[in-house]
């Protein structure tokens, strides 16, 4: 099975899905002439021209309400962000008009449409290039929201969600493109909604996505060191989200911990973990933790990014803290 | 700061006029190319528009429906011409003033005003409101709330027939105090240089809710478009025949040539922004010039003095519309309210039911 | 004691605040002619003048980014938006300018800001004017979020938000703005970020902000009934929450209901539970319930609005099932 | 869709001739009344920018830091120019293409470069990088790295310089690429209708990152002007004195009739948009072409040619701003990184600690 990167499956699961299907087409910024930002869009110019790999200005409100009118009118837009960051100015329309137009029209307008890039920290880019939105945009109904941590996931996942016919978000990770693993070539697809279990084991399930999926990894090699065993769940979308999956493994390990890259108010880490306690609360033996990015903005120096940013041994400490080991 | 540097910043004060005409054409309805049918059958469309309104109104006013309700009325002569020379299979989109626009495009009275009451029957499934109104087959894509959010989805729909190459060309409409939004600029910006071919159109009827045009938005409207180069007009929006001639023009330039444009139409409505509006911003003069130029009552003077029909004819008209609208609403208050499980359809296309934390 | 309405509560914190600084000013859409589409600032165009009481177009970004502009001057803006549903086209002046600008400066630049504005579902309004924002704006670190349930709170905390000097979200509710309550004629302020127990009560803890609040009142007295006795929380402050508050109630009745109307994921509730969990796991004699919004947009029709919207009858279920009483 | 609507929409190609440069004033620098020694300051200043920013590159490539870096070299004209004619106190505000802008406001070189190494004594005290050079006594207001977003900002800086009725007035800069941006058009649209003392300026340098200026914008940037009524001009960017000239008339006419401005002023990076852009989208021959014109070698030959000054003391300067360029690299490079306990300063002001779910 050949080796792809990250970027690669992204850009392969959006070749194919271009040369199955005349309608789809991917706009944003630096998409065309200059290959992507971070050449995830390599090549796609040379194959299938101006005409369906678009270079856009910088007018994420514009090009995102361009998406939004190309998908009610039969097309299937691919929007790229050059980051999800820059989406907050252009929001209103994946928020307004792409997550509720179908709702309000009684179901008569379709809108297929994808909003995918690089999401979440990615080093010292600053305060307002670093913040993690897939609980942002879960938050609001009308969404689905996909974050792999893989290739071969984000493949089969992007794919689908190009199929999908509905407005998902789709976030990357600048710090993943370069990520390699063996991906088939033959064509497949990844449900949306589906989790997965990467790592099984007995005495604590770690409930990990995007980049932290790569932390819980690391973590669970420190952990079986001191032979704990850790369960990991990869839930892979983010919305809707597989809690049948981590509910059933905590039945099996009563612990708990969640790896988020968010901001703790409100991410990812607090629904799961509500949901957790709710539905699994007579097996739970230790309250679920979580570890998160803590409640401040990005900083630029390099010590205290260092500081800011989640690591394998909060990982670590928080399986201790749920297996009373610490 | 010199003493030139005035101590406040929007323009206050109370009497504005908030907005010109101007002048009407000058051709008659043969040098446009419009039958006495078309005539007559525009003259139906445009008091149709009117009296749904009006008895809309009323039954507001009894508690029949709850939301906001906002009136086209004063306006129709906008729908009614731009429609007329568009193609069916052109595509409209318009912002939450949208009665008059869903009916010119295939919306009936009664799905309209089922709509209104919130019903199963309504064109939206009762999903809407008033302010969502949609007719996909028709080409009719809402019905939409936040101010100018819809304008760069006019220039999307555009952009889709472009890239079908299917001949169609896009109609965005929306109010003057949408102009100032950055949604405008962008999609602006982006139709200029991608040769969209889409129609942007400001009904500016003077008032942004309470705020005149010109306290709102600087210099004149129109020429926002100058900013990029685009084509532009003006245009009376109390005459019908004045939107005709030019979106005439307008239209068959932007299907030949793939360029979009920008149209300043003026207008004006009659009532508050919304129901709860007493419109004590502006001057009872102000509003009895704009009536005196009702389009509804100029084209039925013009229908008499060219006597393209009896005050009989136009009498039967009005009834039938009368009748019409009367039937809305009786289908709208006995049609029955959505089914509960309808709460949870419509989010997504698919089989599945994808809604989070859902038991 | 004066009974005000919410709106009059709203009012007199500008205007004392006004009075008493001049550098604080109010800008919105209608604020000023037309007296606040709501009729919030009714007079105060008449008292200010036109230089402090500002008209705006319709321009959220712009307005909101000449406000991020005019505090860094040393100004002290008040940014009414006509609803927060609203503020998402100007959102990224909030999230990405006023959150952050004085992170990002190493503390040099002040940020004294309020974003204040009718917030979540107001009747048949549909989908896109009905949104709950608070914990939306609470993900983000450098806001503070407040959304008071009566007058009394409102005027006390609008006060301390004026004079905070930091960036605000001060949510109201339209629905709210007619509702009286006694106010004292004294200056008075509320801390930024304290609870208040309501009502007290020993078998279980509601927790309840803004109109869910009211919810809350109606649902315990109904309970009183069956002889169950609640303990009410408002925490009046979102953000920073006053967990401390309610961990300690917890530690009295050993069971809590949350009632949001967010919608679920990612909501307060979810935050506050699972903080719940983790702090006070020993302390809970079953697990933390919900009642939210369901994960679904807004519909219109009054029968499907009235299914959508919480009601006291589901604060009472959840109340009984932590009681393990259903 | 009739033949003459292309395929395809953004224009592509390879080779664009990104921005064309209006003539050069003929002015000399006495009847732009500057003294020799203003001269001399100025080409020391547009030097130490150049040379910081060769010193910064160079640190970069050893791996001296991390994050963004983007470099202003080429564009020194503007900011020396229009920070000339600028009052103390009139704010600036600017994107993140910064390190020059912060250098004529008052950061020094060694504030400057420590913040690109993220060290405590940087100018945001490490927490900003290079995207977020600050100077508030300095009325430098940043250093902002989202595309656009400052433009609104500027004007509220305006606002607030009206409001106090303090005669300052305010300045944003930003790129060609911004000028997309609906930022623009709302904070245009108020500043006119506003009246608020604040110059607006795009450096159109010819790329928005890989996008020559005329595949992402339509028409002429200054145009935009147009749509609003607002007073505008075009400027040679790398000619100091045009600059010098341009703002002489614009910052008076502002500062008495608090109006806004637009000018375009035309430059040209000469390197990448960052760090890691070779540059691919761009011919060797237009950047010799610009680096031709380029600004600091301009200057010098004028002073040179008029004999303001001689050789020896060109370079006398020039040693003098390599040693502090050097000694800045070396106290960037010798100060401590930011105390642990920083990461959780500077959020808000007051004395709590007010940061969630913090332990
Ligand atoms: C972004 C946004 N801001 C504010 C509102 C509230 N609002 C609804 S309509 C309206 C006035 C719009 O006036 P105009 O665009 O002139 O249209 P008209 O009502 O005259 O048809 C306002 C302020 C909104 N719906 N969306
Ligand atoms: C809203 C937003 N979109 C995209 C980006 C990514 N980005 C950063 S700089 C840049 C190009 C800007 O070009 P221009 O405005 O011409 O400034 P220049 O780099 O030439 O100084 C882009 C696309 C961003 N920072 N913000
Ligand atoms: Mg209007
Ligand atoms: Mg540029």
């Amino acid at each position: 099975m050949p080796e792809l990167q990250f970027r690669e499956a992204i850009r392969q699961a959006m070749q194919e899905e271009m040369r199955r299907n005349e309608k789809v087409f991917l706009m944003g910024e630096e998409v065309a002439e200059y290959n992507g930002a971070y050449k995830v869009s390599q090549g796609m110019l040379d194959e299938f021209g101006p005409k369906r790999i678009i270079d856009t200005p910088i007018s994420e409100l514009g090009f995102a309400g361009i998406g939004v009118g190309a998908a009610m009118n039969g097309l299937v837009p691919i929007v790229e962000f050059m980051t999800f960051n820059f989406s907050l100015v252009g929001v209103d329309q994946i928020l307004n008009n792409a997550a509720k137009i179908r709702y309000m029209s009684g179901g008569q307008v379709n809108m297929p449409i994808i909003f995918r890039g690089p999401n979440a920290a990615a080093g010292q880019l600053g305060a307002t290039h670093s913040v993690a939105f897939e609980s942002f945009f879960a938050y609001f109904p009308g969404l689905k929201v996909i974050y792999a941590s893989e290739p071969y996931d984000a493949k089969g996942l992007l794919k689908s969600a190009i199929r999908d016919g509905n407005p998902i978000i789709f976030c990357e990770s600048e710090q993943m493109y370069g990520m390699k693993q063996e991906v088939p070539d033959e064509e497949f697809l990844i449900p949306i909604g589906k989790g997965k279990i990467k790592r099984e084991g007995s005495d604590v399930t770690v409930v990990a996505h995007g980049k932290m999926y790569h932390l819980a990894v690391e973590a669970a090699k420190a952990l079986a060191k001191d032979g704990i065993d850790c369960e990991i769940i990869d839930p892979r979308t983010i919305k809707p989200f597989d809690i049948d999956l981590v509910i059933k493994s905590i039945k099996k390990t009563n612990r708990c911990v969640i790896v988020d890259e968010s901001h703790p108010f409100g991410g990812i880490a607090s629904e799961v973990g509500f949901l957790i306690q709710r539905d699994a609360f007579d097996y739970l033996d230790a309250p679920v933790q979580r570890v998160t990015l803590p409640d401040v903005p990005a900083p630029f120096a390099k010590n205290l990014y260092d500081l800011w940013y989640p690591n394998a041994k909060q990982v670590v400490d928080a399986v201790k803290s749920v297996m009373y080991k610490n | 700061m010199s003493k030139s540097a005035v101590k406040a910043f929007t323009p206050s004060g109370f009497v504005y006029k908030s907005t010109d005409l101007p002048e009407a054409t000058k051709k008659d309805h043969k040098k446009l190319g419009l039958t006495t049918d078309n005539v007559m059958f525009l003259f139906r469309e445009m008091f149709l528009q009117r009296r749904f309104e009006e008895r809309a109104a009323q039954m507001y006013q009894k508690g029949k429906f709850g939301g906001f309700l906002h009136l086209y009325i004063g306006q129709e002569a906008v729908s009614s011409g731009v429609n007329f020379v568009l193609q069916p299979d052109d595509d409209i989109i318009t912002a939450y003033r949208d009665h008059g626009w869903g009916l010119v495009r295939g919306i009936s009275a009664k799905a309209g005003m089922a709509e209104l009451f919130g019903k199963a029957t309504g064109c939206s499934k009762g999903k809407g409101g008033s302010m969502h109104y949609f007719n996909a087959e028709g080409h009719f894509w809402g019905g939409h709330g936040i101010v100018g959010a819809h304008i760069p989805v006019a220039a999307g729909l555009a952009f889709a027939n472009k890239y079908e190459e299917n001949g169609r060309i896009a109609a965005g409409f929306f109010g003057d105090g949408a102009v100032d939004q950055g949604a405008l600029h962008e999609a602006f910006n982006l139709a200029q240089l991608w040769k969209l071919p889409v129609l942007f159109v400001v009904e500016n009827n003077g008032y942004s809710m309470g705020t005149a045009t010109n306290r709102h938005t600087a210099t004149e409207i129109y020429k926002r478009a100058l900013g990029y180069d685009m084509k532009h007009a003006i245009v009376n929006g109390m005459d019908l025949f004045s939107v005709i001639e030019t979106m005439q023009e307008v239209a068959k330039d932007i299907r030949e040539n793939s360029n979009p444009w920008f149209l300043e139409i003026r207008t004006y409505r009659y009532r508050g922004h919304s129901m709860s509006d007493p419109g004590n911003y502006r001057t009872k003069e102000e509003l009895e010039e704009f009536k005196n130029n009702d389009p509804i009552e100029r084209l039925k003077t013009y229908i008499l003095d060219k006597k393209l029909a009896k005050q009989a004819e136009i009498d039967a008209i009005m009834d039938e519309v009368e009748k019409e609208v009367l039937e809305a609403v009786d289908f709208a208050d006995e049609s029955p309210f959505p089914e509960s499980n309808t709460l949870y359809e419509h989010i997504f296309s698919g089989d599945d039911l994808v809604i989070h934390d859902h038991k």
